[in-house]
């Protein structure tokens, strides 16, 4: 494959990275629940995925490209439900003033 | 040395059948389950005897191999002079407590399973199964899993009544069973890391004393006394064994922890290069004096029958530690000796301490409680249960004719022989503090019952009957001469298949 | 070379940890925890070893990697079966611990 | 090589302050948390030690079946402050602790730095006779021929562990369903998960266990997937576990291992030993066992999960 491909991929794992680094800096610093989870969910669903697409073009075989999806559409929707689900109990604890 | 010998196939025997069974009592639960646990217990007893003899006919050491694999790729069951001995001392014993709880774990035909009675059954083969892995293992992961299983099927033995007040102590006992197993799991890796294997003939004689060697030995020493509850581990032990129902306690103390000393020995004369073995062996020798010492005093001033017999135990498993300074301490006539007083100590305080249980649980049955200021009137509603507790203190304390005499005659005079007095001082004043109990226990049982107290309910004949048994077995052992003890010395580095 | 050397220091430490917290925390399920991160810490050096005893060739024995996946399976059941147990005596005595009560050291069991 | 180092000793470092925080968090669910973290930094340290197989049976079962039972318990262990404070030892014993357990670690260290750096092992006949065995990745050759017998009794553990557990509940309820009951979620996120991901899981589960011949994998890790969607479905009371006195779960947590018994018996009336792979059955029977024991593990590990009887049919 080509290296232009290959470059391609690299940036957009590195944009990936860039993504996990905002949202755990987020989760460190943003002074409530909600936004410290609206962070941490930004870098699970798109710095995993920009990973995940970045390492397409180094991926062995159409089965093994197939499964690096997978593993992004089961953490997004893991992620997403386990999100609401903290967001619930969050709200049911401290109701807004 | 590593390939399937005639006969091996009994190892395998010994092992399928009770696991198999436990798996199919599971399934088919109920009255299924107690016939099936009856039938392969009894059968157990005949492989016992098979694997002894066939032992003792070969004059060697019967090897498996599973799969044909041989170690070090694979694993080897191994039934050598300790083993076969074990085996059917175990054989024994368990048959002896299935029959015992047969009334209290009955399934009749047109009831529904209970909780209690399948956990019963179940796991009698569940630990019958886990012994045999435990003895016949010959490679130390693979007597790591024996461990575990061990645990489970004793603990949950142990917790049969689901009492509110067991639940803390039976806790602390599986918390220090899991301490005892992964510290002895982290003896493993590091013999793993330093020759490759972990088969214990394999190590046998090939062994350094580098620092991992040194230590993997101290932290398997250390797991297997937290799990024999060696002094000043032993705080767990009485109330875990006092508070198990009465079967449970009796195998708990007779066999349980009989499992870990046969381990001990794995570690201490194969695995361990001889020099700081022999220089180490008087430590453990010394907790084991403490054990004695301390438990027994502790067991005189016990206010409740079966903690009473709980911390007999302490004290007579500090015994087992007494043979290993004179085991390893080079004169030939010595060792031998030793070795087979040691065993025979393991061997006749599991019938005995198994028959003082199974005795205490029928007279605190017939009084209603176990107070040791109040046991009057015990001998006449259980007189066959005071005669065993009495026959069994025999042998605890060391009296002739008994399996317990021999045994601590044989420590006696090779510490005598050897020059260590200072542990036949130990024997002798250990057996006079079992005596001390002993006696309180059976003067009170004879005593008239106080006039106010309510009237001791006499017991059917049958359990009281189990219970003698198991003292008569530990008193008769004392009759045989001792050449009939060679079984024991077969497959011991040094023996050479020498009689004593 | 790097690898293995590291990650057998790291489980010397966790063995230290846990076997420390073994000691030291009172609450049942502390002690649990405390016990896996030992456990963790035994199965570490399996690890360490396998790199070890690889001959050349292969990265790694594939015997102390079968046997660290027995003990996970092994230790998981010992913390279901101790975490019944826990919560059984919490149900029926409220005691989230495992010492003796002061004055029962000798009493009933 | 520098780049080597820096990736091992941050994981390294990452699971030293996940193991710190487990023993010295505020509250035993954070801690809980904190063990969660500091098993899956773990399966990282074993794809870095060059053991695949580990590093997903160490994220399945030590993260997350154990995991799960470990919350559910600081869910429900809740009081007991006020005890726990009078039980916690003096200063003197912590001191005494930390000598005890510093210099256990420090000889631990220093015995780890003084193994023989190459050691011959069993690896180079393990890899040798894997094709007597038919089983491309030496793990499972390892778990399922060579040291076939500990796999066999590691499975009996299993069902040991599921009675012990059963058997604590009390004895009104033998016979009775086991574990809480949970609302049934009608909508929201928990009902979306627990009927999008179980379909999904369930293929995954089989592939993980199906590959482990041939590549990481295997019927543990795959058994717990499996029981994950399953425990994931319950949770969401979408369903009901089986009355403990069902006969047919028994089965099933049997099957495994009396499977491997079976056929371990079966190799030593045609190969002549126990255990071993009768050669003109082949692989099917090495598959149908195989197949056995990812049930059993899964109904197993759930059923764990799940607890003693707490009410009744």
């Amino acid at each position: 494959m080509s290296a232009a491909l290959q470059f391609l991929g690299l940036l957009l794992a590195a944009a990936g990275a860039f993504f996990f680094v905002a949202g755990s800096a987020g989760l460190i610093r943003f002074p409530d629940q909600l936004s410290r989870l609206h962070a941490l969910t930004k870098a699970d669903n798109l710095g995993l995925g920009l990973v995940a697409l970045g390492l397409l073009p180094f991926a062995a075989g159409v089965f093994a490209a197939l499964k690096l999806l997978v593993i992004w559409a089961l953490v997004l929707l893991s992620g997403a439900s386990a999100a609401q689900m903290v967001a619930e109990r969050v709200r049911a604890a401290e109701p807004p003033a | 040395m590593t390939a399937t010998t005639p006969a091996g196939w009994l190892l395998v025997v010994a092992l399928v059948l009770p696991v198999a069974g436990m798996l199919l009592a599971f399934v088919l639960g109920g009255r299924a389950a107690e016939r099936l646990a009856l039938l392969l217990l009894g059968l157990g007893v005949g492989v016992g005897v098979a694997v002894s003899a066939a032992v003792l006919r070969m004059g060697a050491p019967i090897v498996y191999l599973p799969g044909g694999w041989a170690p070090p790729l694979g694993l080897a069951l191994v039934a050598d002079g300790v083993a076969a001995a074990m085996l059917l001392t175990t054989a024994l014993v368990l048959f002896a407590v299935a029959l015992f709880g047969r009334a209290a774990h009955a399934t009749p035909p047109d009831q529904a399973e209970t909780r209690a009675a399948l956990a019963y059954w179940c796991f009698l083969l569940a630990l019958a199964g886990s012994l045999a892995a435990a003895f016949l293992g010959g490679d130390l992961f693979n007597l790591f899993v024996a461990l575990e299983m061990l645990t489970f099927a004793a603990l949950s033995l142990a917790c049969l009544e689901g009492k509110p007040s067991q639940f803390r102590s039976e806790l602390r006992y599986l918390l220090f069973a899991l301490i005892g197993s992964v510290l002895y799991l982290l003896g493993t890796a590091l013999l793993y890391g330093g020759y490759g294997t972990l088969d214990f003939r394999l190590l046998a004689g090939r062994t350094r004393a580098d620092l991992p060697t040194l230590l993997a030995a101290a932290l398997m020493t250390a797991g297997l006394a937290a799990k024999m509850a060696l002094f000043p581990l032993h705080l767990w032990l009485p109330p875990a064994h006092a508070g198990a129902p009465p079967a449970a306690s009796a195998l708990l103390s007779g066999l349980v922890v009989k499992a870990a000393f046969v381990l001990l020995l794995r570690v201490w004369i194969w695995v361990l290069p001889p020099l700081p073995a022999m220089a180490a062996a008087p430590l453990l020798a010394a907790l084991g004096a403490a054990a004695i010492l301390v438990g027994s005093l502790v067991a005189l001033r016990q206010a409740r029958l079966k903690l009473l017999v709980a911390y007999s135990t302490v004290a007579q498993i500090g015994y087992l530690f007494l043979m290993l300074p004179l085991v390893l301490s080079g004169a030939a006539e010595t060792a031998s000796h030793a070795w087979l007083g040691g065993l025979l100590q393991a061997g006749s305080h599991a019938f005995a301490k198994a028959a003082m249980f199974l005795a205490a649980g029928l007279i605190a049955t017939a009084l209603g409680h176990d107070r040791v200021t109040a046991l009057g009137g015990a001998g006449q509603a259980v007189p066959r249960a005071v005669f065993a507790f009495g026959l069994a203190g025999l042998s605890l304390m060391g009296i002739p004719p008994s399996g317990g005499f021999t045994a601590k005659w044989l420590l006696l005079t090779s510490a005598l022989g050897d020059g260590q007095w200072w542990w036949a001082a130990v024997i002798l004043g250990g057996g006079l503090l079992t005596g001390g109990y002993v006696y309180r226990v059976l003067a009170g049982t004879i005593a008239a019952p106080p006039g106010d107290a309510p009237r001791p309910r006499p017991l059917p004949h049958g359990p009281q009957n189990v219970a003698l048994g198991l003292a008569l077995i530990s008193v008769a052992l004392g009759l045989l001469p001792l050449a009939s003890f060679g079984l024991v010395q077969i497959g011991r580095p040094g023996a050479l298949g020498a009689l004593p | 070379m790097s690898g293995p050397v590291l990650y057998g220091l790291l489980g010397a430490a966790l063995v230290a940890l846990g076997l420390f917290g073994l000691v030291v925390q009172a609450a049942v399920l502390r002690k649990i925890l405390a016990f896996n991160l030992l456990g963790g810490g035994v199965f570490l050096l399996f690890g360490v070893v396998a790199r070890r005893t690889a001959p050349a060739g292969l990265a790694a024995d594939p015997v102390p990697q079968a046997m660290v996946i027995t003990g996970i399976v092994v230790a998981f059941a010992a913390t279901a079966l101790a975490v019944a147990m826990a919560l059984r005596m919490y149900q029926i005595t409220a005691a989230v611990t495992v010492s003796p009560p002061p004055d029962a050291q000798a009493g009933d069991a | 090589m520098i780049l080597d180092w820096l990736l091992d000793g941050m994981v390294a470092l990452l699971i030293l302050a996940a193991a710190l925080w487990t023993l010295a968090a505020p509250t035993p669910f954070a801690a809980v948390i904190g063990f969660v973290g500091f098993g899956l930094l773990a399966s990282l340290a074993w794809v870095r030690l060059a053991a695949v197989d580990v590093a997903l049976t160490e994220a399945a079962v030590g993260a997350g079946a154990t995991g799960v039972i470990l919350l559910q318990s600081a869910v429900r262990l809740r009081r007991g402050a006020a005890e726990v404070a009078a039980a916690t030892p003096g200063r003197a014993t912590t001191l005494l602790a930390g000598l005890l357990a510093g210099g256990l670690g420090l000889g631990l260290a220093l015995a780890v730095l003084a193994l023989p750096a190459t050691v011959p092992g069993p690896a180079a006949e393990a890899a040798a006779r894997s094709a007597e065995v038919g089983l491309g990745n030496l793990v499972a050759a390892v778990l399922m021929a060579y040291r076939g017998l500990d796999t066999l009794l590691e499975s009996i553990v299993l069902v040991f562990a599921v009675l012990a557990v059963w058997a604590m509940g009390p004895d009104r309820h033998w016979g009775g369903i086991p574990g809480p009951r949970f609302a049934r979620q009608r909508d929201g996120p928990l009902a979306l998960l627990a009927r999008w991901l179980p379909p999904v899981g369930i293929v995954i589960g089989i592939h993980i266990a199906w590959v482990g011949a041939d590549a990481p994998g295997g019927k543990f890790q795959g058994g717990t997937v499996l029981a994950a969607m399953w425990v994931l479905a319950w949770g969401a009371g979408l369903v009901r576990p089986p009355s403990v006195a069902d006969r047919r779960v028994r089965l099933v947590l049997v099957a495994g291992p009396l499977g491997f018994l079976l056929a371990g018996l079966l190799g030593a009336v045609l190969d002549g030993s126990f255990l071993a792979w009768p050669a003109a059955l082949g692989k099917p029977l090495l598959l149908l066992v195989e197949a056995a024991m990812t049930l059993s593990v899964a109904a197993a590990l759930a059923l764990l999960v799940v607890g003693p009887p707490e009410r009744r049919a």
